[in-house]
């Protein structure tokens, strides 16, 4: 056991004991190896299913909503529960964005923030064993030693397996905590930030458009992407909605354009570049060169970046009179 | 029935020579492991992968298809003709759920003429599993790693050559095709793809699982439905790679008056799958859709069809984003009964 | 190409089409002032009147180009001008990051227009309409992105 | 020859003519469609037992589950009384007559006719879900079959008495001596001199006897709550207590998968349950 995961667990069940909070939302172990399931837990007999290594890749903000929401069926009183999380950078801004859009409540939230050197990508280690499966893992520092379903042992360096938004993360730390745990991470970001977007906007457009008919083409329309991400909390999504009808069902490839710029826009000013998409994605689409590129324009337009704090507005609720213009007919 | 061999260097031609008057369906290396896709170039082909990310279900049932057209009130049939397909190197597991697939397609003498017109063109040429992939458990659910259930030929890869073995007379029609190309499996061969088999079968470790339908249904109200609707995201993805999952959406889409009425692949995990006009949802909750799909595999369906919805793909395991793992669940599912 | 595409550019039997999204207090009044003033103005665009350019969902742009609109128009009042003081100024930031969106994924950016027209200028209507039919004749008939009913001839 | 119950392809719709829409309540947001097959041979085929339901088709909105109202006593026509509630009903409320919508038509099976000869039936309906007991009444008091029914008491209420479906032939029915009719209405009007009160406890006071009979409910999940009790309070067994189920449903024939409740599908299993096949199933409609 790592160090952050023992201090973890201290601090959760004293938050736990002494009422401080109802329930935790962490990380836990699955059978599978470099993977975790979402861990809700309510009692300090129960912190020790808690992990923290490099494999916590999902975004926890996103199973914060469904705490606040009254049960169903429930009558008279109900006070929403207190609520513990442990936040990376990224979950910590996906929180901050989800309190100031009023899906949580600040008051009701414990944070505990812990410093990231990054996760791992299990499509990554994938590709890395090719058609082979992955019979079992172990991280061992910076390096992770795997087995494949071939009986054959390989080294891979973590480095090799980080996910994408790892590489370029600006924000190793919890923007919002009430405790942060373990040290802050040293390493700053390997690729230099938009380095994917800013290459594939030198293509041409016929070679975009390509792309992204091929990227899209693998699309099966499980809404993985949509369900995973803590931004997507609409009861009706618009892909769903019959009156009007937005778009039809199928992977009919239009729809499927229809679909994912849709979704890609309601992010605008908004995503977090977690990559819990790319991380659902049971296809292995690169949403994020999605997502990346309406970022890096918030970034070049606005001078803003998504949920860095409270009181700032996000970039699509908020103008200033002079902002760029120039992409206008006749100005 | 028809055993051969057909030497390994040989399987491209064997396959450039099946596909000539048939659309070919073949796994083929992807950037996630592999895939089933529809094969032009048989050099593309590639036995080694396990599990497809993706079931070949859509071979037979597409994730959509067009039912109808309609001009105004007029309603315009589609023709249904489909060409003659082989579906080749489908692992035991999945050729299964295409039996149990064809049940639901015609149950109680309603036949489902999209999926059969096209199920009746398909071989099926099984490859047998010689090490079990990293979510396996098809011994536990019936199936086996070299099983025959749904295949017309089942094949076993002995290293440098591939033994098949027909066993349908489809199936031996289709090895008969190509007869210059392979030889008459040997004793010897038989005797490898016995000793395969054993081996195959002893590395699947097997795990619990619900049996007694009444404890299942007592299960219904348990407490995990709880937990794991609160880890269940919702989306449709362990369905969708599921090769038994069937149900469907019907949608119209049109443009002036003239359109489509369409079918199109769904999941029991959305929320608005059961969604009345009125508003009302009888499976309001995620935990009410989480034991939605477990109960309808492994209580509902063996009580219509007398067998599990589930062949032990491990597909939904491997790709939940949320980190569920069905296993898991059966066992806790197992574990109950016993107790109750 | 497509059938369609053929048949749209065999000749000069092709015309754009363009979807026009304008707002009802400025630009609807300004395309109005146009007609009324007889200043001629091409016949290729289909206006669908709005409250507000902040009204303006993005996906009603998409929409139009996935029903096969060859070009879409979005006009406001200008900055300042809003009949609901900024919602015209909420909506640049938006179409600033749509149109940047749109040429990424492959959407020729002759197809999207922004532009503001007060309702004292009919004469400016008519020529950035103008300049938007020539910006989208200038890369032909769309072909990208629009749904098609294979089945239906 | 055309078999309606077999068809080649069971997602094909009959085209059918509107022939009649009778607006039924003040709201108007509940009409009854009368429609004829555009094909006198599909007229011929077609047959029905009443609680049978048929998936109406409007081409580029969709399909929706309706009961047939009519019986098949009636004969060459169909009778759908309809709630605009979604996008399907909505646009078939805006049809005209004459206009051509799809059918996909007998679906589902049927209340127990067989098991109620011989027997006195009650029927007790609620709101605008009185569509199939309706068939179900005027089955049973059609000349030719009256004889093979004993007593046949029927129970309806509406929130209002704008809200009640079929007024005209409500008071045909209460003027027969062979049918016992007891009209009700949570709230009357100035205009409204009948009775008032909840249907249950217009069922308690009626207090119809329960041996030798069926009863058959169907009604908002609100009424069938507090209807059941006294149903049971009455002495109806769980095996003569029948109720029509709704539930989305799609494809109507037990393949999409959406209607279950258990292992039981809505589309093919029922929409008819006795309370006693209920009973055994997951509460979950």
């Amino acid at each position: 056991m790592n160090q952050v995961e023992e201090t973890l667990r201290q601090e959760v069940a004293k938050l736990l004991e002494d009422g401080t909070i109802d329930v935790f939302v962490g990380h836990e172990a699955v059978s599978l190896p470099l993977r975790t399931s979402p861990c809700f837990v309510r009692s300090p007999k129960e912190v020790d299913r808690l992990v923290w290594d490099r494999i916590c890749t999902r975004n926890l903000a996103t199973y914060l909503p469904q705490l606040f929401k009254r049960p169903v069926g429930l009558k008279g009183e109900w006070t929403p529960p207190k609520v513990g999380v442990v936040a990376k950078g990224c979950d910590s801004r996906s929180i901050v964005g989800l309190i100031k859009e009023k899906q949580i409540p600040r008051d009701r939230l414990f944070i505990i923030g812990v410093g990231c050197e990054g996760m791992i990508d299990r499509h990554s280690v994938g590709r890395v064993l090719g058609v082979v499966g992955l019979a079992d893992a172990k991280v061992d520092g910076n390096s992770v030693q795997v087995i494949g379903t071939d009986g054959r042992e390989k080294r891979i360096d973590i480095a090799d397996v980080l996910a994408a938004s790892c590489r370029e993360c600006q924000h190793r730390e919890a923007v919002l905590s009430n405790l942060t745990v373990g040290e802050a991470p040293s390493s700053a970001p390997e690729v230099s930030h938009y380095a994917n977007v800013a290459g594939f906007e030198l293509k041409s457009s016929q070679e975009r458009w390509e792309h992204w008919v091929e990227e899209l083409s693998r699309c099966i329309r499980c809404y993985a992407c949509r369900q995973a991400c803590p931004n997507c909390y609409c009861e009706e999504c618009f892909a769903e909605e019959t009156a009007p009808q937005w778009l039809g069902v199928t992977t009919d490839l239009s729809d499927v354009f229809v679909f994912h710029l849709g979704r890609a826009f309601h992010q605008a000013g908004r995503c977090v570049d977690c990559g819990a998409c790319v991380a659902a994605c049971p296809q292995g689409i690169d949403l994020r060169l999605l997502n990346q590129k309406i970022n890096k324009d918030v970034e070049e337009l606005f001078e803003a970046q998504a949920s860095l704090s409270l009181e700032e507005a996000e970039a699509l609720s908020s103008f200033r009179m002079e902002d760029d213009q120039s992409f206008m007919t006749e100005p | 029935m028809l055993e051969i061999t057909l030497d390994k260097s040989k399987v491209q031609e064997f396959l450039r020579l099946l596909g000539q008057n048939r659309r070919l369906f073949a796994p083929v290396k992807d950037r996630m492991g592999t895939t089933f896709s529809e094969v032009v170039d048989p050099s593309l082909v590639c036995l080694d992968g396990l599990n497809t990310n993706l079931s070949p279900k859509e071979v037979v049932f597409p994730q959509w298809e067009t039912l109808y057209t309609f001009e105004e009130d007029q309603a315009n049939e589609v023709k249904l003709v489909a060409q003659e397909t082989l579906l080749f190197g489908a692992r035991p597991c999945d050729a299964r759920a295409l039996e149990l697939l064809d049940r639901v397609f015609t149950w109680e003498r309603i036949d489902d003429p999209y999926y059969l017109h096209r199920r009746e063109k398909t071989c099926v040429v099984a490859l047998a599993c010689n090490t079990p992939g990293e979510a396996c458990f098809c011994s536990s659910v019936g199936g086996s790693p070299v099983g025959e259930v749904g295949a017309d030929v089942l094949a076993f890869d002995l290293g440098e050559q591939l033994y098949l073995r027909a066993l349908t007379e489809r199936g031996e029609a289709l090895l008969n095709e190509a007869s210059a190309l392979t030889e008459k499996a040997t004793e010897e061969d038989k005797r490898a793809v016995q000793q395969a088999a054993a081996e195959a079968e002893k590395q699947l470790q097997p795990i619990p699982i619900p049996k007694d339908l009444a404890a299942l249904k007592e299960s219904f109200d348990a407490e995990i439905w709880e937990n794991l609707g609160q880890k269940c995201l919702g989306c449709g993805t362990c369905a969708y790679v599921c090769p038994t999952c069937h149900c469907f959406d019907i949608t119209d889409e049109t443009k002036k008056g003239v359109g489509r009425r369409v079918r199109s692949w769904d999941s029991c995990a959305f929320s608005l799958f059961t969604l009345h006009g009125s508003g009302h949802n009888p499976r309001i909750t995620q935990a009410a859709r989480y034991r939605q799909r477990v109960l309808h595999k492994f209580l509902y369906c063996p009580e219509n069809f007398g067998e599990a919805f589930c062949v032990g793909c491990g597909r939904c395991i491997t790709n939940c984003p949320a980190g569920l793992d069905l296993r898991a669940v059966l066992e806790r599912l197992a574990s109950l009964a016993k107790v109750g | 190409m497509t059938k369609e595409t053929n048949e749209k550019m065999s000749g000069n039997g092709w015309e754009p089409r363009i979807v026009a999204f304008l707002c009802n207090w400025c630009s609807y009044a300004g395309a109005d002032l146009a007609g009324v003033s007889r200043i001629q103005y091409p016949p290729n665009v289909r206006v669908i009147r709005v409250p507000c350019s902040g009204r303006i969902n993005p996906l009603f742009i998409v929409k139009a180009l996935q029903a096969g609109a060859d070009g879409v128009l979005v006009s406001g009042c200008h900055p300042g001008d809003c009949h609901y003081i900024s919602g015209n100024l909420y909506a640049r930031r938006k179409f600033a990051l749509l149109k940047s969106l749109l040429e990424y994924v492959g959407i020729e950016p002759q197809r999207v227009h922004f532009s503001w027209v007060s309702a004292a200028e009919g004469a400016r209507f008519a020529e950035i309409l103008g300049k938007v039919i020539d910006s989208v004749r200038s890369v032909g008939p769309a072909n990208r992105m629009i749904k098609r009913f294979k089945e239906v001839a | 020859m055309v078999n309606m119950n077999q068809t080649t392809n069971p997602y094909m719709p009959y085209p059918v003519r509107i022939d009649r829409i009778t607006i039924e309540n003040e709201a108007r947001d509940l009409k009854t469609f009368k429609v004829v097959f555009l094909d006198p041979e599909h007229t011929k085929a077609f047959h029905h037992m009443p609680g049978q339901f048929a998936e109406l088709s409007m081409f580029g909105k969709g399909e929706c589950p309706i009961g047939i109202a009519s019986s098949p006593t009636e004969e060459g026509f169909l009778l759908f009384t309809v709630k605009k509630t979604g996008v399907v009903t909505g646009e078939l409320h805006n049809l005209t007559e004459g206009r051509v919508i799809g059918v996909r038509a007998p679906l589902g099976k049927s209340y127990p006719i067989d098991r109620m000869k011989g027997k006195n039936v009650v029927i007790v309906g609620g709101g605008f879900a009185f569509t199939t007991l309706r068939a179900l009444t005027k089955y049973m008091i059609e000349a030719g079959n009256r004889a093979d029914y004993g007593e046949i008491t029927v129970i309806y209420g509406a929130r209002s008495p704008g809200e009640l479906l079929y007024k005209e032939e409500l008071k045909e029915w209460e003027a027969r001596d062979d049918l016992k009719t007891y009209i009700t209405v949570d709230k009357g009007d100035e205009n409204w001199k009948g009775r008032e009160g909840f249907v249950p406890a217009v069922l308690e006071e009626v207090a119809p006897s329960s041996k030798d009979a069926l009863i058959a409910v169907c009604g908002p999940p609100i009424m069938i709550k507090f209807t059941l009790p006294v149903i049971k309070k009455l002495g109806f067994a769980p095996s003569d207590t029948i109720l029509s189920l709704e539930m989305r449903m799609k494809c109507g024939i037990g393949k999409c998968g959406r209607c279950n409740i258990g292992s039981k599908y809505v589309c093919k299993d029922g929409p008819v349950f006795t309370l006693e096949e209920l009973d055994v199933l997951p509460n979950e409609y």
